[in-house]
C-alpha cells in the first residue's frame, strides 16, 4: 500500500497554488507601515581614493531624510565586515573604494524615486588609484598592493594544496602520454530573476526583523549577532519567497547592513532593493578560475595521474562562501570519474581591483570547475592516443564494484555505476550512428561535433568533523509536530528558492509516517520558528535536511510505536510498520494508523509517557553524496559564421533515491540551462580601468527559450548507503556536468583542424576565428 | 532604476505636438513605444525636460498601400509589420526585420517611426529603409517636408530630423513585379542587438538582369550605411553569385565596425560578407517568386 | 583611449600655446554647453553639459596644469563627475614653429568610469573620438582666423 | 551611533503629477502620481497587485509582463501615464470565479514554474500567445517567450505548460491541432 504523496511520486507541487496567482510573498512585496527606502550610491572607479563626499544638495532633494557615509558607520564600528571566509569588506568605504560600483553612500528616503534622486545628488570626490585588473599582474613584483590592511604585503590572499606532489610529478615524468592545458572559466554571475533586498525594522522594544533575500537565514541571525553586537533572540530573519538564488543569496552585502542601521537611526523600516545593474555589478560573481591541467597515461590509454595549478580572482576580498577549511571549495574533488594513483592540485587566491565573491553558480562549491577540468583533459587525451571518447571513458572509469572508493585527493565516493550512466547515454542518442554520420559530413566539410562529460559531484555538505561555515557546523534539521487529528507541520533549517521542499520533504515524511503529504505543512526561512540549519545551497539540503527529516520522522515512530502498542494492548515488540501503519505481526487487521496514535498521543496516551507527538533532528552527515551521470551533447557548426547550435542533448543522471521524479527533471532541466550559459554565452568582462562591461541584462545575455534545446534526459539509480532513504541531491548536477559536453563537443567537430581546446563562452567569433586561420594557412 | 522628473503631455493632433516640441527648443523627446528612450532614462543617460506623448494622436498607425507607395505611420507598432499580410506578400524584408527586433513583447510597443528614427546604428529597421530608398515625411511648426533615407542618418543618434519636428510617415516605393528583398542578421542571442546585419533589395527586369538594387548595413558604423559602390555594381548584371560576391566585398568596404562584447571588428567586416550575400541571394529568390 | 592628432596653422608658437593655456581661449572650442571658474592660473574648474544628441547629463569638472613650457609643451589633466561616470583625461601637447606655421602635435587619453563606461561600451568609442577631434578642430579654427 | 543629521522634508518642488485611471482586471481604479511613475510600481506600490515582477529594469526579463489593452507589454518600461483611461490585466485576473486559468493549471500541472518568479509574466505573455494563436508550434511558443527570462526552468516544461494550455482552451473537440 502506498501513502498519497509518498516518496517516488510525481506529485504537483504544492507551492504552485500562490505562485500562480501572484500571491507568492517576496522580499519586495513586505509592504510597512511607515516604511522608508534605502538607496546606494556607487563608485565609478574601480580603485580610487575618496577625498570628500558631499551630502548637502542630496539633503536637499525632496523625499530625502538622511544619508550615511563610512565615516558615520565607522564610528559604530560598522564600516567593515567579516566575510564568510574571515577576509574583511567593507560595509561603506571611509579611505578607499576597491571596484567599479562599489557602495560609497546611502540614502534613504520617503519613497523609491526620492532615494534614487537623492542618490544622484550625492557629490564625491575622487583620486583615481591605479587599478589592478589581471590576477596575473596582481602576482608580479611591483604590482599595486591592494590591501595593505594586512599582513603579508602581497596580492596573494592565501596558497592552499592538496595531493602527492612528488608521487603526481614522478608520474606524469613517467607516463608516456601527457596532455596539457590552459582552461580558463571565466568570471559569470547567477541573475536569479529576483534581485536581493531586505526590509529591516526593529520594534518597540528593540527587536530587529528582517525579510531578506537570504538562502541560509539562521546563519545570517548568527553572522548579525556577531556583527552588529545585537543579542540573537533579538533578531528575527525571514526568508520569505525567494526567487532564485544559485549560490548568489548566500553572502552578506551591504545593502543588508545598511538596510539595518538605516532602520535604526531612523526609526522606520527601512527597504533596499537593488536594481539589476547593481546586482550584477556588485553582488558575488562566480568561478574565474585559470587553470593549468597535466594529465598523463599509459601508451594502452590507461590514466596514471592528473596535476592541477590554478589562479582564482576573488576580487578586492575574499568574499567566497566556502567551507571554512577548503578556501578552494571542493575543487579537489577535480579526480572525477577516474582511479587515479597520483594526483596534486595547487589554488592561489588572488586581489584585484573587482567585486568580491567566488560563490557558486548552481553548484557545490567549484565542483562546475573540477569537473569541466577533468572532462575536458580526458578528452583531449583520448584525442592525443586516437582513441574514442567514450571508449577512452569507459576503460578509465571507476568501476562500480569499487565503492566506497577511495579518490587520490582523499575524498571517499559513496556509490557510483559510471559505464551504466554513459551506457544509457550512448544508447538514447545513438552514439554509433552520430559517429557515422559525423565521418560521413567531415566528408562533406560539414561541421559537427558529439561531446561527452561523464562527471561526478560532490554535495551535502557536510560532516561536522571536516565542514564548518565561521565555525558552524554544517548540518542540518528538521523539526516535526504531528497534531491531533493526524495531520501534522514540520519546519526545516533549510530555505527552498524554487527547489520545491514544501512538496519533496512533505514525501519524505509521508513515506516515513504513513500521513498523506497533503496533511502536512512544510515550513522554512523564519528563524524564530525553524530549527537552527546552514540553509540551502551546495545540493544540500536533501542530503542533510531532507536526511534529518527521516530521521525526526523515525524517532516519531518509535515513539508512535510504544502508543500503538497502549492502545492495542501488546507489546511494542510485537508490533511492525508495515503499509505505513503499526500491526500486529502476522495480523494486518489488527493495526493503527498514525492517525489512530496522534489522536492518543494527546488524549490516551500511555502512563509514565510524555504526552505530544514531536521529534527534532540534526542530521550530521557520515559522508558527502557523490551524485554522477553522463551527458552526450550534438553539435552543428555554421562553416561561415561560426554560429554553433546544439541539436541534441541528453542527460542520464545518477541522483540515487528520487523523491519526486517530476522536480527531480524539472531540476536538471533548469541546470542543464545553467550549464548551456557558461559554456555559450555568459561572460563578465572588464576593460582595463576596472570598469565592468555590460552590467545589465542588456549584454549580460542570458539564454532564452530559442537558444535553449530540447533537454533529453534519463537516469539510472544508484542508492546513496549512507543517507537514509538512499537520495544524494540532483539541484545542481546538470550546471556541473553539461559545460564540459558541449565544449567537448565543439571541440570534436574542429579535432581535425587541430583543436584541443576553445575557452568559455564559445562565441561565434571565436569559432570563426579558428575556422578563418585554418583556411588562410 | 527610477527615471529623472519631466513634464508629460499627451497631446491629440500633430499640430500640438509639434508646438510643443519647438517651445522646448531641444530639451523634449518625443515618447512613442519608449522602448529605447524610457531604458536610458531609466540609467540617467537622458534627461529630456519634457516628454511629448505622440501615441494618443489619431492616425499615426497605419499600414496602406497606394499607387505609389506603402504607407507606414510613424506609431505602427513593430510586431503589426510581422502581423500583416500585405507586409509579408509584398515587402517581406520588413517582416525578416521586425520578427527578430528585440522580443515580441517589445515589439508591442516599440514603433516603427521610433525605431527608424532613434538614429541607433544597430537598430534594424535604418537598413531597410535605405534599401528601399525610402522617404520620411516630417511635420514642423513651419509645415511639412519629405526626407530621403540616405540623407536622414547623419551621426549615431544624430539624423535629419530637426528638434521640433516629429516623423509622421515612412514612404516605400510600391513593390514591384520583379522585385525582391530581405533583411538578414547575426545575433550572438536572439533579442541581442545585432552583431551585424544586411539589408538587400533588389528589382530584376524582364530579362531579368538587376534593374536596381538597394543594399544597406546595420551595425558596423556610425549610423545604418547604405552600400552605393556596391548598389551600382550591381546593376545591369544577372542576379547570380558572381555579382553578388563583388557587390558583398564593396560593402565590406565602407564599414568601419568597432570591437565590443559582440565580437571584433575583423569578424564583424567578414559577417558583412556572408549575411550580403545571404541577403541578396535570398532577395534574388524572392524577386523569382521564392520564399 | 588613446587619442591624437596634428595640425599646422598660421600662427605664432606663442600665440598656439597661449591659447591652450588660457581658460577662456581653449573652453571657446569645446562645442557642449559650459561653464568656466578660474580659481588660480593652474587650476580652472566648472560644468559642462556633454554626450550625444538627446544622451546627455551635467558634468562637473576640474582641470589642472601639469606642466608649462612655453612656448612649447605643455600637459593639462582634466577630470569630471555626473551622469554616475566620471571621465578623467590627460592632455598633452607640443607645439614647434617654422617659417611662420606652427605645428600643433596633440594626444589625449581619456578614460571613462562608471555607468557610460559599463552601459555604453557600444558606442563610447567613436563618441569620445569624435569629441576630441572636434575640440582640436575648433581650435586650429580659431587660431587661423585669428 | 552617531549618523549623519536627518533632514524634515525637502524644499524644493516635486512632481509633475498626473492622475490616471484604468480597468484592471475588469475594475476602474485611479490614483495620483508623479509622471514619471513607471507602470510596473503603478500596480504594485499605487494598486497593490504585487504579483507583477521587476527583474532587470532594462526591459529585457519580462517578469514585468502585463496585457494593455490585450498585448503583452514589459510595464517597467511604460509609464502609468500612458496607461491612463486603458483597460490592464495582470496575473491576479487569470482566475474567474474560483476557477483557475488554463494557463494556470498547465504551469501547476506541467511543474512550469520552480521559483515563481518569472512566471506571472511568462503566463501573462503566454494568455497573450493564445488568444492571437491557439494552436501554436513548439517554435511559435519558443519565440514567443523569448523576451522572458526564467532561470529555473530550462523552459522545456514551460512550453510543456503552454501547450496543455493551448489544448485545454481548444476545448475537448478542437485541442491538438498539429
Amino acid at each position: 500500500m502506498t501513502v498519497h504523496g509518498g516518496v517516488g511520486q510525481s506529485i504537483k507541487r504544492k507551492e504552485d497554488a500562490r505562485f500562480v496567482r501572484g500571491k507568492g510573498n517576496y522580499v519586495d512585496d513586505v509592504k510597512l507601515p511607515g516604511m522608508l527606502y534605502l538607496d546606494i550610491v556607487r563608485s565609478p572607479y574601480a580603485h580610487a581614493r575618496i577625498r570628500s563626499i558631499n551630502i548637502e544638495k542630496a539633503l536637499k532633494v525632496p523625499g530625502v531624510l538622511a544619508v550615511i557615509r563610512g565615516k558615520d558607520l565607522e564610528a559604530a564600528n560598522l564600516a567593515w565586515m567579516p566575510t564568510l571566509m574571515s577576509d574583511k569588506q567593507m560595509v561603506l568605504p571611509v579611505e578607499r573604494v576597491m571596484y567599479q560600483s562599489q557602495e560609497v553612500a546611502a540614502v534613504v528616503a520617503d519613497s523609491r524615486y526620492a532615494a534614487a534622486d537623492g542618490v544622484v545628488a550625492v557629490e564625491v570626490d575622487y583620486e583615481p588609484l591605479p587599478v589592478v585588473v589581471d590576477p596575473m599582474k596582481a602576482l608580479e613584483p611591483g604590482a599595486p598592493i591592494l590591501r595593505p590592511d594586512r599582513k603579508e604585503q602581497t596580492n596573494r590572499i592565501w596558497h592552499w594544496e592538496v595531493g602527492d606532489r612528488e608521487g603526481t610529478d614522478k608520474a606524469l615524468k613517467e607516463s608516456d602520454v601527457v596532455v596539457k592545458e590552459n582552461l580558463y572559466i571565466p568570471r559569470i554571475h547567477v541573475s536569479s530573476i529576483e534581485t536581493c533586498g531586505c526590509v529591516a525594522s526593529f520594534d518597540a522594544m528593540g527587536k530587529l526583523t528582517v525579510w531578506m533575500t537570504t538562502q541560509a537565514p539562521h546563519a545570517i541571525r548568527t553572522v548579525f549577532a556577531l556583527v552588529a553586537g545585537l543579542p540573537e533572540q533579538k533578531i528575527r530573519i525571514i526568508s520569505p519567497d525567494i526567487g532564485g538564488g544559485f549560490g548568489g543569496k548566500v553572502p552578506v552585502y551591504p545593502g543588508y547592513v545598511l538596510a539595518v542601521v538605516a532602520a535604526l537611526k531612523t526609526g522606520h523600516p527601512v527597504k533596499w532593493i537593488e536594481d539589476r545593474s547593481e546586482n550584477i555589478q556588485a553582488d558575488s560573481f562566480a568561478r574565474d578560475y585559470h587553470i593549468s591541467a597535466e594529465i598523463g597515461a599509459t601508451r594502452d590509454g590507461k590514466l596514471t595521474a592528473l596535476r592541477v595549478k590554478t589562479i582564482a580572482d576573488h576580487g578586492y576580498t575574499d568574499a567566497a562562501a566556502n567551507p571554512s577549511k577548503f578556501p578552494a571549495g571542493l575543487f579537489h574533488i577535480v579526480t572525477g570519474s577516474y582511479p587515479f594513483e597520483k594526483a596534486h592540485v595547487e589554488v592561489d587566491g588572488v586581489y584585484t581591483n573587482k567585486p568580491p565573491g567566488g560563490i557558486a553558480y548552481r553548484c557545490s562549491f567549484r565542483v562546475t570547475e573540477a569537473a569541466f577540468t577533468i572532462e575536458r583533459i580526458v578528452d583531449s587525451l583520448a584525442r592525443k592516443l586516437g582513441m574514442d571518447p567514450a571508449e577512452f571513458r569507459m576503460k578509465n572509469f571507476i568501476p562500480p564494484e569499487a565503492f566506497p572508493f577511495k579518490s587520490a585527493l582523499g575524498w571517499e565516493y559513496d556509490s557510483g555505476n559510471y559505464q551504466g550512466a554513459l551506457r544509457k547515454a550512448m544508447d538514447i542518442v545513438d552514439y554509433d550512428a552520430l559517429r557515422k554520420e559525423q565521418a560521413e559530413k567531415r566528408k562533406r566539410g560539414e561541421l559537427m561535433g558529439i561531446g561527452i562529460s561523464s562527471f561526478t559531484e560532490i554535495v551535502g555538505a557536510g560532516p561536522s568533523h571536516t565542514f564548518d561555515i565561521l565555525g558552524l557546523k554544517m548540518f542540518d534539521s528538521c523539526e516535526i509536530r504531528i497534531h491531533p487529528t493526524g495531520k501534522a507541520i514540520a519546519r526545516f533549517g533549510t530555505k527552498s528558492q524554487g527547489q520545491g521542499h514544501e512538496t519533496t520533504y512533505a514525501q519524505i515524511l509521508a513515506e516515513e509516517l504513513g500521513i498523506s503529504s497533503e496533511d502536512i505543512a512544510i515550513e522554512e526561512g523564519d528563524t524564530d520558528t525553524a530549527p537552527y540549519g546552514l540553509g540551502t545551497y551546495a545540493s544540500r539540503s536533501t542530503p542533510t535536511a531532507g536526511a534529518a527529516a527521516s530521521i525526526a520522522a523515525r524517532k516519531i515512530r518509535d515513539k508512535a510505536q510504544k502508543i500503538a502498542a497502549h492502545l492495542l494492548e501488546v507489546s511494542p515488540d510485537d508490533l511492525e510498520w508495515k503499509d505505513h501503519k503499526f500491526q500486529v505481526k502476522g495480523v494486518p487487521d489488527k493495526a493503527k494508523t498514525m492517525a489512530e496514535i496522534a489522536f492518543a498521543a494527546y488524549t490516551n496516551h500511555p502512563p509514565g509517557m510524555e504526552a505530544g507527538l514531536e521529534a527534532v533532528d540534526y542530521y550530521d552527515p557520515p559522508n558527502l553524496t557523490y551524485p554522477f551521470g553522463s551527458y552526450i551533447c550534438v553539435v552543428d557548426i555554421d562553416k561561415e559564421t561560426g554560429e554553433v547550435k546544439i541539436r541534441r542533448f541528453v542527460a542520464v543522471d545518477d541522483c540515487g533515491t528520487i523523491i519526486n521524479p517530476m522536480i527531480v527533471e524539472g531540476q536538471i532541466h533548469g541546470g542543464l540551462t545553467m550549464g548551456l550559459a557558461p559554456a555559450l554565452l555568459e561572460e563578465i568582462h572588464y576593460d582595463e580601468n576596472g570598469n565592468m562591461l555590460g552590467g545589465s541584462f542588456m549584454d549580460y545575455l542570458l539564454p532564452t527559450a530559442v537558444e535553449t534545446p530540447k533537454w533529453e534526459t534519463a537516469k539510472t539509480t544508484t542508492p546513496s548507503p549512507h543517507h537514509p532513504i538512499g537520495a544524494k541531491g540532483v539541484g545542481e548536477s546538470a550546471t556541473v556536468g553539461a559545460p564540459a559536453a558541449i565544449v567537448n563537443a565543439v571541440v570534436d567537430a574542429l579535432a581535425h583542424l587541430g583543436v584541443t581546446h576553445i575557452d568559455i563562452p564559445i562565441t561565434p567569433w571565436k569559432v570563426w576565428k579558428i575556422l578563418h586561420e585554418k583556411r588562410a594557412a | 532604476m527610477i527615471p529623472p522628473r519631466f513634464e508629460y503631455f499627451a497631446p491629440s493632433s500633430i499640430d500640438e505636438a509639434v508646438q510643443i516640441l519647438d517651445r522646448f527648443g531641444g530639451e523634449a523627446k518625443v515618447l512613442a513605444g519608449g522602448q529605447s528612450l524610457l531604458p536610458v532614462m531609466k540609467l540617467r543617460l537622458a534627461e529630456p525636460r519634457a516628454l511629448v506623448d505622440i501615441n494618443r494622436i489619431p492616425d499615426l498607425a497605419h499600414i496602406r498601400e497606394d499607387a505609389k507607395s506603402l504607407r507606414i505611420g510613424a506609431t505602427t507598432r513593430t510586431n503589426d509589420l510581422n502581423d500583416s499580410e500585405l507586409i509579408h506578400a509584398r515587402y517581406p524584408i520588413l517582416s525578416d526585420a521586425a520578427y527578430e527586433i528585440a522580443d515580441p513583447l517589445v515589439r508591442n510597443m516599440g514603433t516603427v517611426g521610433g525605431n527608424v528614427s532613434h538614429g541607433d546604428p544597430a537598430n534594424d529597421l535604418p537598413a531597410c529603409m535605405l534599401a528601399l530608398g525610402a522617404h520620411f515625411v516630417v511635420r514642423s511648426p513651419t509645415g511639412t517636408r519629405t526626407i530621403p533615407a540616405k540623407e536622414f542618418y547623419q551621426d549615431t543618434f544624430v539624423t535629419a530630423l530637426e528638434s521640433n519636428e516629429l516623423l509622421l510617415e515612412i514612404q516605400i516605393p510600391k513593390a514591384r513585379p520583379g522585385q525582391g528583398n530581405a533583411y538578414v542578421k547575426l545575433e550572438k542571442r536572439i533579442g541581442d542587438f545585432p552583431i551585424v546585419g544586411v539589408a538587400a533589395n533588389l528589382v530584376l527586369t524582364t530579362k531579368g538582369t538587376i534593374e536596381s538594387a538597394g543594399l544597406a548595413l546595420t551595425a558596423v558604423g556610425p549610423t545604418a550605411l547604405k552600400a552605393t559602390e556596391a548598389e551600382r555594381h550591381l546593376v545591369g548584371k544577372a542576379p547570380e553569385d558572381d555579382a553578388f560576391q563583388r557587390a558583398a566585398e564593396l560593402a565590406q568596404e565602407i564599414t568601419s565596425p568597432v570591437s565590443d562584447l559582440r565580437g571584433p571588428a575583423e569578424y564583424k567586416r567578414a559577417m558583412v560578407r556572408v549575411l550580403a550575400l545571404r541577403a541578396l541571394h535570398r532577395a534574388s529568390a524572392r524577386a523569382h517568386g521564392g520564399a | 583611449m588613446h587619442f591624437e592628432g596634428t595640425f599646422t596653422v598660421r600662427a605664432s608658437s606663442t600665440r598656439v600655446w597661449s591659447f591652450f593655456l588660457s581658460p577662456q581661449e581653449f573652453s571657446s572650442a569645446i562645442d557642449d554647453p559650459h561653464t568656466i571658474e578660474v580659481v588660480d592660473a593652474d587650476h580652472f574648474r566648472g560644468t559642462i553639459k556633454a554626450g550625444v544628441a538627446f544622451i546627455r547629463g551635467t558634468f562637473t569638472w576640474s582641470a589642472t596644469v601639469k606642466e608649462r613650457v612655453p612656448p612649447e609643451r605643455a600637459q593639462m589633466a582634466v577630470h569630471g563627475s555626473g551622469m554616475g561616470s566620471a571621465f578623467d583625461i590627460v592632455a598633452t601637447l607640443s607645439v614647434s614653429e617654422s617659417a611662420g606655421l606652427t605645428t600643433v602635435k596633440w594626444a589625449a587619453d581619456v578614460q571613462m568610469s562608471g555607468t557610460i563606461a559599463t552601459t555604453g561600451a557600444r558606442l563610447l568609442q567613436g563618441t569620445t573620438e569624435k569629441k576630441t577631434n572636434a575640440f582640436f578642430e575648433n581650435a586650429r579654427k580659431m587660431l587661423e582666423v585669428a | 551611533m552617531v549618523l549623519t543629521e536627518m533632514t524634515s522634508a525637502g524644499d524644493e518642488e516635486t512632481g509633475p503629477f498626473m492622475n490616471v485611471h484604468v480597468t484592471v482586471n475588469g475594475a476602474p481604479r485611479s490614483a495620483t502620481v508623479e509622471t514619471r511613475t513607471l507602470l510596473v510600481h503603478f500596480l504594485r506600490e499605487n494598486l497593490s497587485l504585487t504579483g507583477t515582477h521587476i527583474g532587470c529594469d532594462t526591459t529585457n526579463c519580462g517578469a514585468c509582463t502585463i496585457l494593455l489593452d490585450g498585448k503583452a507589454v514589459k510595464s517597467c518600461t511604460i509609464l502609468a501615464v500612458q496607461a491612463d483611461g486603458r483597460e490592464l490585466r495582470t496575473v491576479e485576473g487569470l482566475e474567474t470565479d474560483g476557477k483557475l486559468h488554463p494557463i494556470q493549471e498547465g504551469f501547476i500541472e506541467e511543474h512550469g514554474l520552480q521559483c515563481g518568479f518569472c512566471t506571472p509574466g511568462m503566463m501573462m505573455c503566454s494568455v497573450a500567445l493564445l488568444q492571437k494563436n491557439p494552436h501554436p508550434t513548439e517554435e511559435q511558443i519558443r519565440r514567443a517567450i523569448s523576451g522572458n527570462l526564467c532561470r529555473c526552468t530550462g523552459y522545456v516544461n514551460i512550453v510543456k505548460a503552454i501547450q496543455h494550455a493551448a489544448n485545454k482552451m481548444a476545448g475537448p473537440s478542437g485541442g491538438g491541432r498539429p
